[in-house]
């Protein structure tokens, strides 16, 4: 499991090239930033307060004023700008912020996204997730295909949305997804699978790009 | 001449039973605690509070730098003086979904973003937000922190969700660096709602690091003017791990 | 005249209390400064860029980025807050600019103000007087009671308006006026005239103050 | 890696006839003036000009601190290079009223802190700005400056004019001090447009005053993310008067 998490964390981070500005949700998104190539300077909003954001924090280098948006410490690059709320999401919902990268609980073939609350259970609020999904130009979903055998991409979403028609690529350990106008094209199989294997794990009718690669590793 | 220093409990002195407050800080990072400590102390109830989160419950975050005690509003729930927040992210401090779970706390959520410019409409006297975020999702449908129903408007053929204005009795916030007039600023990732809630309440009470005289530093370093600052508070503490 | 208006400046200035933030505008308003009591702390906005205007710069003391809003070289007292075009705004808009001091074309009895253009003449543009006149809880007038003769208190304004309902006093040299909902009330009268004087300077009917005050000089 | 630093040529190469630009500076007090020397240099036409108010003619102001040069979007003027500008103010600069006059440009004005809004709105994604501005007055009723009706909203009884995000093909702004990245920040009463217009159009250049290397200067400092610009001009000087 950790290792297809990594295998897609991997993944994730060969959609950015030299001078993009990214926001990277908690939890397998936030893996994405070791593998960023360090030929190529790549920027990460935290929307609590900067662009910026480095590591985590230790006892040698930790600054109180300085969290990232799960209240964890953590350390900004020299090339930070520290930000106020309405600056961050002005970045994020002005288009700046051209990617950001989440799990989902749901994506359905239009681009719905389902990832903030199951109706129910405890409720933790949206936090910045609408204003990333609604504002960033790219919403890379990354996760893995299915959860306990279910589908996580259908045809519709049955949870509350996060936001409507915003996800535009679904990365997962079995494929690289795009969202089209005409459905969910597989741009990229990973040779542990097959088209068979894909499409039963997946609740839409996939479309195969004509140029279907093999999932880019390394 | 105008003095606007002020100790903690004078600053907390006109907060009432069921006022409204907004408070700076995210996660408790830039929170104004002395301010916090002295509304605990008044022992007021009832209060609708308006901020990014519930603050942190001791012991959060997990790990080697958790808070020895609760942190910004996480004091006032400790308390049980809050029956409405008003807030981006509730899922931290486990305080808010054990008060949601015994009904003595409601919330209403607003987008984070959404939150800023709606905290930034009220002090800048602008009619309201008109914002994509939330298009589509129960955003769109639920009624809003006053139980008003939010409008969508269509503007060029392309829709936008119309969120209005926020407004506090109060505004607590925290700065890094202060001169006795309340020019001030907030150092690093401790801006958040700080640079915001000024001038967004009736009134606004800064609790501050530093303080310095009037024309001590350069004015280029301030972020918010002084002429939204009604009491300053001196005293309040880095935070300690 | 310039004693005329000297005296309107220096009765402006009795409008200010300890701890305002005013704004004055160009010309007779500008004056009313130099007439605020040195045991009282005003700040002045000046609308370019920020709070805490002071004096014309000379020779010794000027700095090339600090100008007011007429382009002057000024300087900024040392509790000066420096602020961008928005923010600035935002202070006007948001109420915090307690009462801005200007003169006018024409107003009405109802408040209304028209101080920006005259149709035909050269075009100059309203710059912040807009912004001003529908920001400002208070909105005093500081002018000539007539121009040339002419009435310029009317029924209604005959240019186009700056702001609607917006003038809560009016400053002249002959009386202290308020608007009222009922019309425009003489809360002071300057002992050179008279009732009949000032009525018969005035385009609307005036409502007398019970308690009707001698103007203050000094 | 990534680099920004161009020349004041290489910066306007793009700009093309008939373009949108938005310049910052108020009586170009904080305006970029090695950019508008490139853009006088390369000659570019019929340009749609966003700004405060048209800059300074040379002489101006009167006194003994007059210009002896034009300033900031009082050099495209002189050249003939604007068809339509939207601004403020514009009764300072004569070229303004001459080139009305003979027909060679038009004008849209908007209330400063409308405009200051406008930009914002389009730098932050917003849907437009809600604002008491205006109401009663020619604003209401005028077209805007691409020739849309206003419209006045009425919410919770109150009414408010609508005024749309205003965006352009390039931003041209005047640091005071910027990093390599692009972060800046603009000295006292330079900041007017300068920090608003970041991001609000397709291509956005500052030219900078002085220049650091990334990390030398405390973060702090920054007023605008270098996230949003595109070209880094060095070379830009202090008025001489």
């Amino acid at each position: 499991m950790a290792d297809l998490k990594e295998r897609i964390a991997k993944r994730c981070a060969k959609e950015f090239s030299d001078g993009d500005f990214i926001n990277l949700g908690i939890g397998l998104p936030t893996m994405v930033a070791d593998y960023i190539g360090e030929d190529i300077m790549v920027t990460c909003h935290s929307e609590n307060g900067f662009a910026g954001i480095d590591a985590l924090a230790d006892k040698t280098n930790l600054n109180v004023d300085i969290i990232n948006s799960g209240g964890q410490y953590v350390t900004a690059l020299p090339r930070a700008k520290f930000f106020d709320t309405a600056e961050s999401f002005g970045l994020v919902r002005g288009g700046h912020v051209k990617a950001t990268v989440l799990g989902a609980m749901e994506v359905a073939e239009n681009g719905d996204l389902a990832n903030w609350i199951v109706p129910g259970k405890k409720v933790a609020g949206m936090g910045g997730a609408m204003d990333l999904c609604a504002g960033c130009p790219e919403v890379i979903i990354a996760m893995l295909h299915t959860q306990k055998g279910q589908h996580k991409i259908k045809p519709k979403c049955t949870l509350p949305l996060t936001a409507e028609k915003c996800v535009t690529k679904i990365i997962t350990e079995m494929a690289v997804m795009e969202i089209t106008p005409e459905g969910i094209k597989v741009d990229e199989l990973h040779p542990d699978y097959t088209k068979e294997q894909l499409q039963e794990a997946t609740g839409v009718k996939l479309i195969w790009a004509e140029d279907l690669k093999p999932y880019q590793e390394d | 001449m105008i003095n606007k220093i002020v100790t903690p409990q004078e600053a907390v002195a006109g907060v009432e039973d069921g006022m409204t407050i907004m408070i700076g800080g995210f996660l408790g990072t830039g929170s104004p605690e002395i301010l916090m400590d002295a509304l605990v102390e008044k022992g007021v109830k009832h209060l609708t509070v308006i901020g990014n989160d519930g603050g942190l419950a001791e012991g959060q975050p997990a790990g080697e730098f958790a808070a020895k005690t609760s942190r910004g509003i996480g004091k006032l729930l400790d308390h049980h003086m809050v029956d409405h927040i008003i807030a981006s992210h509730i899922g931290v401090n486990p305080r808010l979904n054990e008060q949601f779970a015994d009904g003595s706390l409601k919330y209403t959520l607003v987008p984070q973003g959404t939150l800023a410019e709606k905290v930034r409409a009220a002090a800048y006297g602008l009619g309201g937000v008109l914002t994509p975020v939330g298009l589509g999702t129960p955003m769109e449908t639920e009624l809003d922190e006053l139980g008003r129903k939010k409008e969508v408007i269509e503007i060029d053929g392309k829709k936008w969700l119309f969120e209005r204005p926020i407004y506090a009795d109060y505004s607590f916030i925290r700065a890094s660096l202060a001169d006795k007039f309340g020019n001030y600023m907030c150092c690093k990732a401790t801006r958040n709602f700080n640079l915001l809630m000024a001038g967004a309440s009736k009134h606004t009470v800064i609790a501050t690091e530093k303080l310095v005289e009037i024309g001590e530093v350069d004015p280029d370093i301030w972020q918010v003017a002084g002429v939204l600052v009604d009491s300053i508070v001196e005293g309040e503490k880095r935070w300690q791990i």
